[in-house]
């Protein structure tokens, strides 16, 4: 059902873990749905230094959760932005079609850690200026 | 590899026995005949179904008029109720099940329900287990059927199939029981219980797939859900899957025998060794259903945040088959419907994990079982955001 | 003990063919897990019914997500021909079969027609053939659905199915045919044909009992006759029959073989010889059915003044298997159907005898054959009132 | 289906064959139902003297027919009217439900002989009075 790809990442995922002191995170999904993703992201110049996460679900949104940090990990945020739950699904080498979402929540967890970081970013600036 | 194979999803299928095997193989190539011929292949034929017969009759306690086959346990299920619907649709429009059947029956039960049948769905307790106040209150002067099963295939909970069918015999009303996951693994007597209908399914007790009994108690009518040649007494046409029905008969034999001479009670042992290690080892680690009313071989937990999929594929790479939730359910991510039905939250609901012990799990399968589960557990947390307690 | 054993009653069940058995075999109590399991014995299996579905499609000429596996070729039927009335009833009420139709499809439209459907039965030529003008003044524009035969399992008729399904295609009306005597026999493609459903068997075909198929073209819906956990595209629930489903991708691949390498032309062959034997050198004996639109492997005859089971039980003391009318019908002393049908008195009829060869059947089996039956015609004929040309 | 004794009749059917100058022959059944039994007898002194049977039917039908023969056999014409189908049963050992008429057959066939014999005689008598 899974790809080699999908068993080899949830097996043995990458930035898996939660971190201290991120400058943002972002918490996607919800439990009741059994599937929850926790991306944490250090920046440094607009660019992402480091990432990790946590998931609360199947082994597709383990995989997926792995994945996307792989793909963004030292792209600028902007460029981390660009990436699309398509992007993943094909780095994965594909997802059964019920659990396309999983991929969705990867997108979507990346945007939801940068979005938290800009905000603070925002508020930072607002705060000294 | 992996240090072992074990399999611990007896509860989904079993395998074949050796000594079951070993009766069907000669109706496959030598004795190949279609049990309705009247010629020597097709008497040896009908012969050895007869004998298959008796012995799965046996092993209710029922006579072998009163057992008929079918191409399996989903197939008896729908035949029992539709059938027995469509025979009494003209004394009632009620029909009663639970919250926690199979989907054979469950479904079967909704499609009754378009075609104008009024359906009451009982619900369960904590355990999983009906009330017989709710039954009672449940039965009107129109109900011509209730659905219950013996025992669950997710929780592994036992009803009180004896008190269901006093109360039912009482008012006239029929009683089926889904028994695919009790017949051959606890001992009972349809005949004592005084249930009308018991469906039984060979996989489930060390014979082939693809092959069911339904017990209709002398007297009861049913109409049938395939017509045709007017085989199992009208009511399952076509040629009898004879090897399958002589593999059956074989099962029954076998579980005869394994009810007499204490397996169950060393099944039941290491069930007890497996629930204890999971519950003291791991940390918000929960047994579902009855912890003694239950299935011999059936050990289900919940797992607080951790989702049933990931840890299936641990344990799958580790060696080790087990489920989550009805096998038939596990390639969906809605939660199962008997867990919430007992009240259970959807989000531990996720973390649902069955092991279902087979005659052939040893200690040390347990012990295997146990310890893998444990380190998943702790990896699979390490990755879990709803895990607080971190060391 | 007699000189010989000659099973000849391949219409009613074959024999599972030693590479089937073998490629059935591991499914028993090696590869046993549920093909809806996650794990390795789930997957494992899963792999093994997709390659059957895959090897089943191909013979008929189908994609294998139009294939799907029942609990046998009358399930199939009914499953077919209720599936679709189901679906359609809101279009129309009216349905149309032949008079020579197998139990499984003509006992369906019975108890269509106790449901509120209008059923047509065409009548059919001295052949047992169906005339399409017949056909074609009984479709009307509420009508729903067609099923006829391949070819007819007690007189060996091939019916002429693709003329048919232009005709139903044409206008627009669902056309489920029972290919289940025809499926591996005779070389077909289901899209070629331009049929909406086909019955299959595997039994028939060298595969074992107690599993059946039906091709259901792209984009035909039809509901399901066993609700339940929603196997098989959700149109046959149950746990799948692995080891049967395996054994019937297995016949299949045999049967593309068969098909190929014009073991058909010696079937032939050896028919005709039996053919020519029997109707020359026995008086007052007639074949059934067409000379050449007929089953390569299917001879059957009327043999004057003489009951078919008195036949049937020589035959039988001398070693050989054969049939008198449907294996279904063979317990009862009613004269077949198909046959008065066909327009053949009843006396006659009672008189009727079936020989179908299988694969291994040799010239030396029909020598066998035809020399006692007609000692054993003779022999009866002493005893017959209704026996006239005496020596 | 059927007992031993069926079986052996029906293989090795006795006093079968038409008879040449029956005193009296009896025909019941009909083809349409797919049993026809014709039973001849010679009569001595109010003694069935010889007697033999044509059954077109089945096996049942042949054992049925070949059993009675012998039972009625060097009988008095009252006696063997006395034999009844349950007696042919019995002595079959039984038959198969649905073949019970069978042996009613058999009963009735020699009532017909024996009806048919006594007709002639009072017809000779008759003519000879
Ligand atoms: C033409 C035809 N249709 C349907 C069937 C039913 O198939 P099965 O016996 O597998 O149910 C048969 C054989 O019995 C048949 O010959
Ligand atoms: C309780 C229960 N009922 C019915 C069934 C259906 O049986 P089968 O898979 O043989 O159709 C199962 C198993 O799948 C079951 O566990």
């Amino acid at each position: 059902m899974y790809t080699e790809k999908v068993m080899e990442l949830f097996m043995n995922p990458r930035n898996a873990g939660r971190m201290e002191d991120p400058d943002g995170v972002g918490e996607v999904g919800n439990s009741r749905c059994g599937d929850i993703m926790k991306i944490y992201i250090k920046v440094k110049d607009e660019r992402i230094e480091d990432i990790s996460f946590e998931t609360f679900g199947c082994a597709s949104a383990i995989a997926s959760s792995s994945m996307v940090t792989e793909m963004v990990k030292g792209l600028t945020l902007d460029e981390a932005l660009a990436i699309s739950n398509k992007d993943v699904v094909n780095a994965l080498g594909g997802l059964p079609p019920q659990k396309i979402h999983c991929s969705l929540l990867a997108e979507e967890g990346i945007q939801a850690a940068i979005e938290d970081y800009r905000s603070k970013q925002k508020a930072r600036a607002e705060a000294t200026a | 590899m992996t240090e072992r194979y074990v399999y611990m999803d007896h509860s989904a299928t079993t395998a074949v026995d050796r000594s079951v095997l070993e009766a069907m193989l000669p109706f496959f190539s030598e004795h190949y005949g279609n049990p309705n011929s009247l010629h020597l292949w097709g008497r040896t034929a009908r012969k050895a179904v007869n004998q298959a017969r008796e012995k799965v009759a046996s092993l209710i306690g029922a006579d072998a008029s009163e057992v008929i086959f079918t191409g399996g346990g989903s197939e008896a299920d729908n035949l029992a109720i539709k059938g027995a619907a469509s025979t009494r649709k003209d004394k009632g429009k009620h029909v009663i099940t639970t919250a926690v059947e199979h989907h054979a029956v469950i479904d079967t039960f909704k499609w009754l329900e378009k075609e104008g049948f009024e359906v009451t769905i009982l619900p369960v307790d904590e355990k999983g287990m009906v009330r017989i106040p709710d039954l009672e209150s449940a039965l009107r002067q129109d109900t011509i059927l209730v659905s219950i099963m013996y025992a669950n295939n997710e929780v592994g909970t036992i009803q009180p199939v004896a008190e269901v069918a006093k109360m039912c015999s009482d008012r006239g009303v029929l009683f089926h029981v889904d028994g695919v996951q009790a017949a051959g693994h606890i001992p009972f007597n349809v005949r004592d219980l005084g249930i009308d209908m018991l469906t039984m399914s060979a996989h489930k007790m060390y014979g082939p797939k693809g092959v069911g009994g339904l017990y209709i108690r002398k007297g009861v009518k049913i109409d049938p859900l395939v017509h045709g040649g007017g085989q199992e007494r009208g009511l399952r046409s076509g040629t009898e899957n004879t090897a399958g029905i002589i593999g059956f008969g074989a099962s029954a034999e076998l579980a005869v025998k394994r009810l007499a001479d204490g397996s169950i009670r060393e099944e039941i042992r290491l069930r007890d060794l497996l629930i204890d290690s999971v519950t003291s080892s791991i940390e918000d680690a929960y047994l579902t259903g009855h912890r003694t009313e239950r299935l011999p071989f059936h050990a289900s937990f919940l797992i607080g945040s951790l989702e049933g999929e990931s840890m299936l594929l641990r344990l799958d790479a580790a060696g080790i088959g087990a489920s989550s939730g009805s096998a038939c359910t596990s390639g969906s991510l809605e939660p199962s419907y008997v867990l919430l039905a007992m009240g259970i939250s959807h989000e531990l609901a996720h973390g649902s994990l069955r092991f279902s012990l087979g005659k052939d799990t040893s200690e040390e399968d347990i012990v295997y079982v146990a310890e893998n589960l444990k380190k998943i557990v702790s990896d699979l947390r390490a990755l879990s955001p709803l895990w607080k307690n971190r060391g």
